[in-house]
Parts: structure tokens; sequence; C-alpha cells
């Protein structure tokens, strides 16, 4: 099955309609408790009171596969985990999106070296990716960035301010 | 004899904690075969978070690893990076000067507070209370503010050096450490309120799952664990390094040997560690942070050395061997939570589902620290 | 059947065929707008799920008997429950207090089960390790 | 039980008529066993002794009455002398004393008894020596892959693997 990035299409979609699912869907992704490495403390730190991920919708954080709608894969996968990682991201139900967090999950990181038998290098060698955030582990703000611009992909229209480069 | 126990003998059947579970703290999967609601035999299966460190340790040079022994236990990461610089110091025979020494033991024990307070809010999420995270990791982000002032870092720091620190502490930082100590000591009779008296909680902890001193000793379980069970084994009093003799703090022990034991230990750390931080930096010398000659391409000479710590899980050890050149020859990392899971199969059989999850958070897992 | 009676049915019906719209169409909406198919890589979608690993030896097996007796304890309330959809109907037409009481007699009999039940220990759960103290 | 005794009782696995070649960093390739006394500042532990392979179960109930805690197992490849080294650290809970012992085996066939049966925790430990060397440990409970995928064959940390 070629990796189809773009999520499949309904039977009968409107123009107005599919806006306003767009919105609904950007502003309450529900990302699964997928902790691997040490991403995924960073993820909590996001999750927890100081930046508080749920003033941008992704406050709830669902254990099963099948009820939320975003994988956030922060950390290593390993070559033994990979089937495993597969497997959820089969049983995540439709519309679902995956943020690649951490240069572990983007390219293996800085355990990708001539030789390494145990890494698989990079997320996006498994399923599609939506967006990147790099970092080792990337800041709050960073995963909080990625979130927006998933938003921005999914609604066209960016929320927030970008962060004026000054 | 009543229903629940009783134990005509029933089909068992097997469930998946599996690496993706909100349990288990990372990717650890336990392969538990149950009889209802009661556990026949857990077995911890362990791999997913393999990572090749110690491969690395042999096709890195000394200095390029420093960034990996971050990685490990990434939630206690100066306690690895200690051991690492300390065993290399100590085959390639570097002294560290005063100052350095000092700023190594206070930035360490800030961070097995840091440790502690994630592990209180984890510990309480996986037995259902969420409120407690928040509260802990409001603190918890203080410490890290000051940490990231000095080191850079959030979580992975990269702060020692052979022969020394790469960056000295300046007065912002001392000032803040002086006000956290004291926010963090006016909170903790909260956490004891509103956790530790906490009926729901001590029903959960207290006679469940308990860890007998010789089922310690005999699978190596130490730290905490270990001194929930009433073993005062400290490495930082039993094998003193650093300038750790020079502070004066107790290892607190519960001969309780069950969660609520293990528990204690580590509400009580934190305030040690506070305490050893205080008098750390009444007691923080000048002078240079970096021995002077360190050579740029270490080569240590020949032979090999131990060295371990007590990290915020337990003793962390590393034996390396080196061949003379800048590389190691064999790099073994002793991890804590290795041996402290490897009991869980034994101490886990006959117990409830949730009294097992219970025992499980209380042994403070960090999985890439299990599988390096 | 006279016309009072055929009015109240249609009313029924009329409630009856609400409540399964309410149920349908949702699932017509999704069916329409949903994506047709999930992406999947290994394809198991329909699978149990099982933390990511494929689930090991059947779940068709022989429980205790323990569990039986909750969902029973479950179902003898929700059929109390149902009993007294009646009694709120007519509640307090006469003397008030007498329906009060005979509903109390009423609930207070059910509730001999849990009685029967913490009596036979159901909902003792002990764990299976001995303590380490003897 | 003091570190005098314990050196003591390990000086009676060495094999009689033997030379013993003291201060020898590596020990002659007959089975001798060797008690070298180490400073703790200097090395890290204060006993280094080098058991015949086959003696490592008794160095394990040896020090396994005087109350020591095994703390790792360590694999060594010597691949210039083809052999390999396990090197056990056992440490005291109360001295603080450490014994470090260490066995030497040929390098083609890695054969050693288990000693999972006197500390448990000594199971995992062998098992990922297993893993990571193809070190056979005879006896043990289940010497399955522990870190490595469970279909891995290949042993990573030899000197001589290439991925």
């Amino acid at each position: 099955m070629e990796k189809q990035t773009e999520v499949p299409q309904g039977l009968i979609h409107f123009a107005m309609l599919d806006k306003a699912l767009a919105l609904a869907r950007a502003n309450s992704l529900w990302p699964m408790t997928f902790g691997l490495a040490c991403c995924a403390i960073e993820m909590m730190a996001t999750g927890a009171s100081r930046f508080d991920m749920a003033r941008f919708g992704c406050e709830v954080f669902r254990p099963s596969p099948r009820q939320c709608d975003l994988m956030i894969v922060c950390g290593t996968v390993n070559k033994k985990m990979s089937p495993a990682v597969r497997t959820l991201y089969d049983q995540m139900p439709e519309p679902k999106w995956v943020i690649a967090l951490g240069n572990c999950a983007i390219s293996g990181g800085p355990f990708k070296f001539p030789g390494q038998y145990a890494v698989v290098e990079g997320v996006d060698q498994l399923f599609p990716v939506d967006v990147y955030v790099p970092g080792c582990p990337p800041r709050p703000e960073a995963l909080i960035e990625g979130i927006l611009a998933l938003e921005k992909k999914l609604t066209g229209r960016r929320r927030w301010p970008v962060a004026s480069a000054s | 004899m009543s229903y629940g126990t009783q134990s005509i003998h029933r089909e068992t059947f097997v469930l998946n904690l599996g690496p993706q579970h909100p349990a288990t703290h990372g990717v650890l999967r336990i392969k538990l075969t149950m009889d209802g609601e009661y556990i026949d035999d857990a077995e911890p299966v362990i791999g997913y978070g393999h990572r090749m460190q110690e491969k690395m340790g042999e096709n890195r040079t000394y200095v390029k690893y420093l960034p990996n022994t971050a990685r490990m236990d990434y939630v206690a990461a100066l306690f690895n990076s200690h051991g690492y610089v300390c065993a290399v110091e100590r085959l390639a025979g570097i002294t560290v000067p005063e100052r350095a020494e000092f700023i190594r033991v206070i930035t360490a024990e800030l961070n097995r507070v840091a440790s502690h307070l994630l592990w209180v809010g984890a510990f309480l999420i996986d037995l259902g209370g969420f409120t407690p995270l928040l509260y802990t990791f409001d603190d918890r982000e203080q410490i890290l503010d000051l940490l990231e002032a000095v080191t850079g870092a959030r979580l992975t720091f990269c702060y020692y050096r052979f022969g020394g620190v790469c960056n000295d502490i300046d007065d912002e930082f001392i000032a803040g450490t002086r006000k956290f100590i004291a926010h963090l000591r006016s909170r903790m009779p909260m956490y004891h309120a509103f956790i530790t008296k906490n009926i729901i909680f001590r029903k959960r902890c207290e006679e469940i799952a308990p860890i007998s001193a010789e089922t310690c000793r005999k699978y190596g379980a130490t730290g905490p664990v270990m001194r929930g069970s009433g073993v005062a084994y400290d490495v930082r009093k039993l094998e003193p390094y650093s300038v750790y003799p020079r502070f004066a703090f107790n290892v607190p022990v519960y001969p309780q040997c069950d969660c609520m034991a293990r528990y204690l230990v580590r509400m009580d750390e934190m305030v040690e560690s506070l305490r050893i931080v205080e008098q750390a930096l009444e007691q923080l010398p000048g002078g240079p942070v970096m021995a002077e000659k360190v050579p740029r391409m270490l080569k240590p000479a020949k032979g090999d050395c131990y060295f371990n710590v007590e990290s915020a899980r337990g003793t962390f050890g590393v034996r390396l061997v080196s061949d003379g050149t800048d590389k190691a020859y064999r790099l073994k990392l002793r991890s804590p939570c290795f041996s402290n899971l490897s009991l869980f199969q034994e101490c886990s059989r006959g117990l409830l589902l949730p009294d097992a999850l219970a025992l499980l958070g209380s042994l403070d897992l960090v999985i890439p620290d299990i599988d390096r | 059947m006279d016309k009072a009676a055929f009015g109240d049915l249609i009313y029924v019906l009329g409630f009856f065929l609400g409540g399964v719209a309410l149920g349908v169409i949702p699932m017509i909406i999704a069916a329409l707008l949903a994506p047709r198919y999930t992406r999947a890589v290994r394809n198991k979608t329909r699978q149990a799920i099982e933390c990511g690993i494929d689930p090991i030896g059947p779940a068709w097996i022989r429980y205790g008997v323990v569990y039986y007796l909750y969902a029973l304890i479950f179902v003898v309330f929700a059929v109390d429950v149902l009993f007294l959809f009646p009694i709120a109907m007519v509640y307090n037409e006469q003397h008030g207090w007498l329906d009060l009481i005979e509903m109390l007699l009423f609930v207070g009999i059910l509730a001999l089960v849990i009685v029967y039940a913490w009596v036979k220990g159901v909902f003792t759960w002990k764990s299976r390790q001995k303590s380490l103290k003897d | 039980m003091s570190l005098e005794i314990i050196k003591a009782k390990f000086s009676a696995f060495a094999v009689h008529g033997a030379p013993l070649t003291a201060g020898a960093d590596t020990p002659a390739a007959l089975p001798v066993s060797l008690v070298v006394e180490t400073r703790h500042a200097v090395k890290g532990y204060d006993l280094d002794v080098t058991v015949p392979p086959e003696r490592v179960t008794d160095a394990a109930r040896l020090l396994d009455e005087a109350a020591f805690m095994l703390e790792a197992i360590t694999g060594l490849d010597w691949i210039a002398e083809q052999q390999f080294e396990v090197v056990y650290d056992y440490t005291s809970l109360t001295t603080g004393a450490r014994v470090t012992v260490r066995a030497r085996l040929p390098r083609a066939t890695p054969e050693l008894p288990s000693i999972a049966g006197i500390y448990p925790g000594a199971n995992w430990h062998e098992r990922e020596t297993h893993d990571f060397f193809g070190i056979v440990f005879t006896g043990h409970p289940g010497l399955t892959t522990l870190l490595l995928p469970e279909d891995a064959v290949f042993h990573p940390l030899l000197k001589d693997f290439s991925a």
C-alpha cells in the first residue's frame, strides 16, 4: 500500500462543510499517550500546567489508539518497536495525523551512525508524517509550534501570530 | 472461604501490558498471565527502547560520548554524566578543582529533586490521580529554569566535562536556588497533606506489593527500592565520592517494604537533597571550574576501572575498559532500573492487576535506562 | 379500540420512531461524510487493541464466578429502577408518605442482594501474596 | 565476613602447583586463581579475582554467604587473544567493599555455568551478555534474547561485528 499522505475523502463533501469540519478537527486534536523516550518527558511538560497544550485543544491524552486522531511519535523507534508502532498507526481511525517529535523520530537522531543495528532512521519510513518538530528534545514551545503548524495544514489559516524574528 | 479467593483452577489468559501503555512510562512490555483479576505470572519483555549505548561507547571518542550519557536515564541525566565523567577521570588521573566538584553536587542534587517530583506526579497518575502531576510539574519547571540558565538544556544536559564543568554558576543562579529551596520546603507540607494523607492513596499503597530486603539483595535492586525495604544502602555514604563527605545529610530508610515506604523514602530524599544543596551553596569555594591541562584528545591509560554514583533510581555504575586509544575498549553501564525491574516477575505473583501497577510505578522506571 | 387509545398509540409510535431516527441518522451522516477507508501499513485496523502487540491466546475462556455476581447485582438494580418508573407516575396522588414507605420497602428488600454478596465476600479482593510478616 | 577471609577462601580456588604469576596483567592460559588487592580509590574495587570459568558458581556462592550483592555482569571480547572475559561485580551492602570476579573463556567455545540459581538478578544480566556476545551460560533457566528483537541471531558487541 503506497503511503498516502492525505486524509482519504468522504463519499460526499461540500466546500463549507469541509471548512467547518477542518476547523473543528484542528481545534480538538486528541493526541495518543505514546511516550517512547526523552521527548515524552517534554511532551508531558507541554501537557502540564506551565506550557499547557490544552489551550490549543490538545488536552485529552487518550491511551487507546481508537479514540485519538493525532499520534505524536516522541522518541526513538527501534527495530523491535517498529511493528508495534505500525500496528498502532493502523488502529487509529481516520482522519489521523502524525507529528514526528524530536530528531530520533525524524531521522534516528543521535543514534544514527554507520553500522547501527537497532534504530529505525526516521518514522516517515514507516508511515506518512505530517509535521516534523526538530530538537533533542525539542522545547515545549516547539511542540506547540508543531501543533499550530498542523492546525495551519488542516484549516489553511494560522490562528496564532508567528513569533517575530526580532 | 469467601468467593473472591477460592482457588478452583480456572483457565488463564495472556494480557499484554504492552509497549504503548500509560502505566509503563515508555516502551516496556509485560506479558501478564492472568487468572481473573490475579496475576499468575508477569514476564517483563524489554528491548523496545534499546539504543545501542554500549556499542556507541566503543566507536565514539570519550568526549563525543558525553551527550549519550544524558540520554539513558534522561529524567536524572546529570547522575549518568557524573558517573561517566568520574570514571574517565579516575582512569586518566585528572583531578577536578574544588568549585567544580561543588557545582556538580549542587546541579546533581537539584536534578534528583526534579526527578523525584516527576516521579510523584507520574506515580499518582498510575494510581488514577491527575492533579498532583500539575503541582509537581509546576515545581519541577522552576528547577528546569535554574538548570537551563546554567547548562543550556532542560532535560538532557551535557554540562559535565572531564576535569570540571563547562560553565560557571553565577549569583543569579545561587539566589534562584535559595529561593527555590525555600519555596519547595514550604510546599512539602501541602504535598503530604493532599497526597500522603489521602485515604485512597494510602489504601492503594499500604501493605501492597512487599519487597523483602533479601529479594532486593538477590536481585541487585538499589536506591529508594532498597531503602524502602529497610536497608540503608547509599553510595554517597558507603563509598563517598566527590565532596559528599563534607555535607551532613541522613539517608531516609523505611522498614515497611511496601509501595508507601518507597514513596515516603523519595519524599524525604527530596528534603535531604535540598539540605545538601543549601550546605553546598554555603561552602561554595571560588577558583576555576575546569582543570588546566586536560588534553583535547583524551587517551586514558590502559586498564579498567569501576565507578558508581547514587542516581535518583539506584546505583549507576560505569565499568570502563580502555586500551590506551581515544575510544573506550568496552563501556559497561550498570543501570539501576535494569535490576530494579528484574524483581518484578517474582514480586508481582499473586497480586491484583491494579496493585501490580502500583508496584511498577513505585519502582520508578525509565525505560531507555533499562534497555540502554 | 376507541379513538383516545388510538391517539395515545400514535404518540408512542412517534416517540419510538424519534428514538430510532436519533440512532440511525448519525450513522448515515457518518457513512456519507467520513473518509472512505483507513490508511493502514500492516492492515491491523480491525484487530483487537493490545498495546500494539498481536493478542496472544483467545479471550473466550472460563472466568471466575465473581464477575457473574457483579453483573447479577447490576441487573437486579436495573430492574429495580424499572419498577420505580410507574411509582413515579402516580406518586403523591393519595397519601404521599404511603407511597414513600412502599417504595422504601421495595428497594430495601432488593438491597438485601448487596448484603448477601457482602457477607459472601464477593467485594473482598485480597491479594494472594503471603505478607512478609508471617 | 571481612575481605581477608574472602581473600583467603578465594585463594583456595588456586590450582595446586600452578605458578602464581603475581602482578601479571593477563594471567597465563593455565586456569589459576589470581587474587590481587587493589586500592578502591584507584581502580574502584578492592579485590580482583580471576577464577577458572567452571568455578564461577563457587565464587558466587561464597559471596552470597558473605551477603554481597551482584552489581553487574560485563562481557569483554579480547579479540587479539581470541578470548572472552566475563567480569562479575559484587559489592557489600554493609562495608561498601567491592569484589570483581573475572573468568576467561576461549573465544571459539564460550561456555560458562550460570549463577542465576544463586543470584536471580543474574538471570537478566546473563541473557544480556548472551545477547551481545553469544556467551552461553549453561544451566540458565531461559537463555533467550533480552534486548535484541526475538529473531536476532547477530551479537552486536563482538569486535568483528558488522551490521
